[in-house]
């Protein structure tokens, strides 16, 4: 077993340097990494790009980031949630680049699995296809994207064993699996370390060849950004 | 004049049993509650769950379980969870049989525009571009103008695009419209409303056939 | 819940015709799906065209098509394990398409995920780029390889339910899992179906939108190829 | 000279601490017997399985775990087993950290040869044209010479081609090659095995330098 665990966060985010490209997984705040966003606060990392489908709240998640002004560019599906994002964008303080989220996961997956581009329907005659390459198969139009190069990938799992082996829970799982591999260096954060064997071999969402690091975080806030419920009657 | 939940009420009526549904955030994630109970549906969201059931009871909410509005959810029985890039795979591969979504503008043409106003908002497109480029049938739920009086059913879009001739039906407060060969066809009325009254809110080319029934809802 | 269970595999297949494409999971004669194979071979459908990453053996598996001389071509990755293969092609009586391993799966991937084409580095330089586009990114070359298109894919799961979600076992899961959805219509047949809501939803492995019609199997015979085995001293 | 097992054993010598290996059928399979005790190595199969363990015992095969050469194996705590697409996004994404293949024919230029005879023999690429496109680091593992005496290590390969320019590393039953610069580099001999039998056994520009030392197997 080839063994990927490292003590803490500060170990498992070796390297990280200012102007880097990082990905971090998450939807919304659900399944981000938090332990390594406050990590890069607390190294105050500066001009970097970063790949992540939203851009947290203002005050969690990639929020942290952009309040601190560690962000040169952001490359999004979705950014409605977030007032000192706007703010910036529209100021020009930041540089954005929003993607079509099927493309956003697709061009992660790229990059993990060695393909340099894809042709995808999304977002052809739109804005997004100004200046790539589209072309016709069977009487449709599609755009050419290309895999994303990034150097580290930040990705949060639910159960993780020193091997790299994950476990996502839940829709905490969305862009995590698709960004492991996609980068220089894949830093994983688990709530639960489990023993090596422990993992059923036939329900490992990401074998751990895809993972350099990994490493248990604890009291996660897991913040929830839209309560919605049903009062029991 | 029909409210949100009227419009939601509306486009139930066009979810068929055995369907595959993505909701849009708004308007219709309200659709969810209005479907027949007779017929088998299952709800897909882009961030990687299908077969969601209603919110949960107060204490049982998950962070972890979520959907695209980030907004906590519960499950059904033979519910699956799955990382983005399948989730876009059911999308992008055609395996889902109904889109529902919102739109600031809707042309003539099937153009449909909703992620940005330059200048002024830009929220992204989340994962809108890939429905409306996979499609087949694809519902869009919106006010029939904005604030301000003005159409929102035009001739041409005036905003950034989101995808090129891909909407086929809209469902407004007004009415129930097709969207072909270059053309807005007035189906249906909402309850109280006038056909004067919808075309004077259409900007674009409006095709009245015949008697034109109120909505039944 | 959105109901795929049909009775038997006669059920399963219905619609199936002369000269049509299907695709066939398995990796020699492991994960194959038997008992449509068995059916094909009954109903005596003729000049199809497989998808199947291999041949089976002279008296299993797809060689048991090969056998009662049903199929027009194959599309595979490794023939090495059929004589009457190698003779029906040696002979021209089979044509046959031999696709890197890795281009097959992502073949069956892409018409499963909506992508008409990619670009692979696989195969560049040979024969099996012959009349295709290539094409250089980052300084190195690539070949355009296109999305299959089949009318049926036979899928063989562990276990599943009525929705159509499904679970593999061991390395029995290998290309069936990307066949899914890649084909007009797909059939899974399964050793067990559970009820549904039985299957954990953290750990399925192909969601029952990418199926339409499954059924369970009985008495799987799993024929071993190459039973290499250690004595116990 | 050595027989397939030597070979084998040789090439186990490459085989580093913390490396992911894929092992082609044949002679590569064999390597695994060989590999250091002190290092941690994981087998990859392409069908499907990553941290392969030895045989099982006799009457404990299970006929749904296999390798890439359909022989029943076992697993090794840690393992996984995943799909044919995430298997090669591990060959292709260049996660795998060494490849052992074998060859028919291997040419200065780092060509390829090991799927067809035209005409004659037709078995397929399986995963290699995958393997040899991607992988930087590839070991071939082959017979010097074919049954008749001709040599396998050529100028130029007469059969259709695997891959191009991929080849770095040669262990033969004769002698270990650097291939570089369009040229094999004779970098070590077979127990017992001259720089000329070497030399004669090879139709390729060999460049030998200096004394040549015997392998240490």
């Amino acid at each position: 077993m080839i063994n990927k665990k490292v003590n803490n966060v500060r170990d498992a985010l070796k390297g990280v340097k200012d102007g880097m490209t990082f990905m971090l997984g998450g939807f919304g705040l659900c399944g981000i990494p938090e332990k390594a966003i406050a990590e890069l606060v607390k190294l105050d990392v500066r001009n970097v790009t970063c790949i992540s489908n939203n851009a947290g709240v203002d005050d969690f998640g990639l929020g942290l980031l952009l309040k601190n002004k560690q962000i040169k560019k952001m490359i999004s599906s979705y950014v409605g949630e977030n007032e000192e994002f706007e703010r910036q964008m529209l100021s020009g303080e930041l540089e954005v680049e929003l993607t079509p989220q099927g493309t956003l996961a697709e061009k992660c997956r790229a990059a993990q699995a060695g393909f340099p581009a894809f042709y995808t329907p999304a977002g052809y005659g739109t804005e997004v296809a100004k200046g790539k390459e589209t072309r016709e198969f069977d009487g449709k139009m599609y755009v050419l994207e290309t895999a994303f190069k990034a150097d580290f990938a930040f990705i949060k799992a639910w159960k993780g064993d020193a091997a790299g082996n994950l476990v996502f829970k839940g829709t905490a799982r969305n862009f995590n699996p698709n960004m492991c591999g996609a980068a220089t260096i894949t830093v994983v954060e688990v709530e639960e370390l489990v023993p090596v064997g422990e993992l059923d071999p036939n329900n490992i969402h990401i074998p751990g060849i895809f993972v350099q690091r990994i490493f248990e975080g604890k009291n996660y806030e897991k913040r929830i950004e839209q309560r919605t419920v049903i009062q029991k009657s | 004049m029909l409210d949100k939940n009227g419009i939601a009420k509306r486009i139930a009526q066009e979810v068929q049993n055995d369907f595959y549904v993505n909701l849009g955030i708004g308007i219709p994630t309200l659709v969810a509650n209005y479907v027949r109970e007779d017929i088998e549906v299952e709800f897909q969201s882009e961030n990687g769950v299908l077969g969601m059931g209603p919110f949960p009871f107060d204490g049982e909410e998950d962070a972890d379980i979520i959907n695209a509005g980030k907004q906590t959810i519960t499950t059904m029985p033979g519910a699956s969870f799955f990382d983005s890039a399948l989730s876009f795979s059911m999308i992008r591969g055609k395996h889902v049989d109904l889109t529902i979504l919102g739109a600031m503008e809707v042309a003539q043409n099937g153009d449909i525009a909703n992620w940005k106003i330059p200048g002024k908002m830009v929220k992204g497109m989340g994962g809108a571009m890939d429905l409306v480029a996979s499609a087949e049938n694809i519902i869009v739920a919106m006010m029939h103008t904005n604030k301000r009086g003005a159409s929102k059913i035009l001739k041409k879009c005036s905003l950034p695009l989101t995808g090129v001739g891909c909407v086929t039906k809209i469902v407004t407060n007004l009415a129930v419209l097709e969207v072909k060969d270059n053309q807005f066809h007035l189906l249906e009325r909402a309850p109280g409303i006038s056909v004067k009254e919808i075309q004077e809110a259409t900007e674009g080319t409006l095709i009245v056939n015949g008697e034109i029934p109120e909505m039944n809802i």
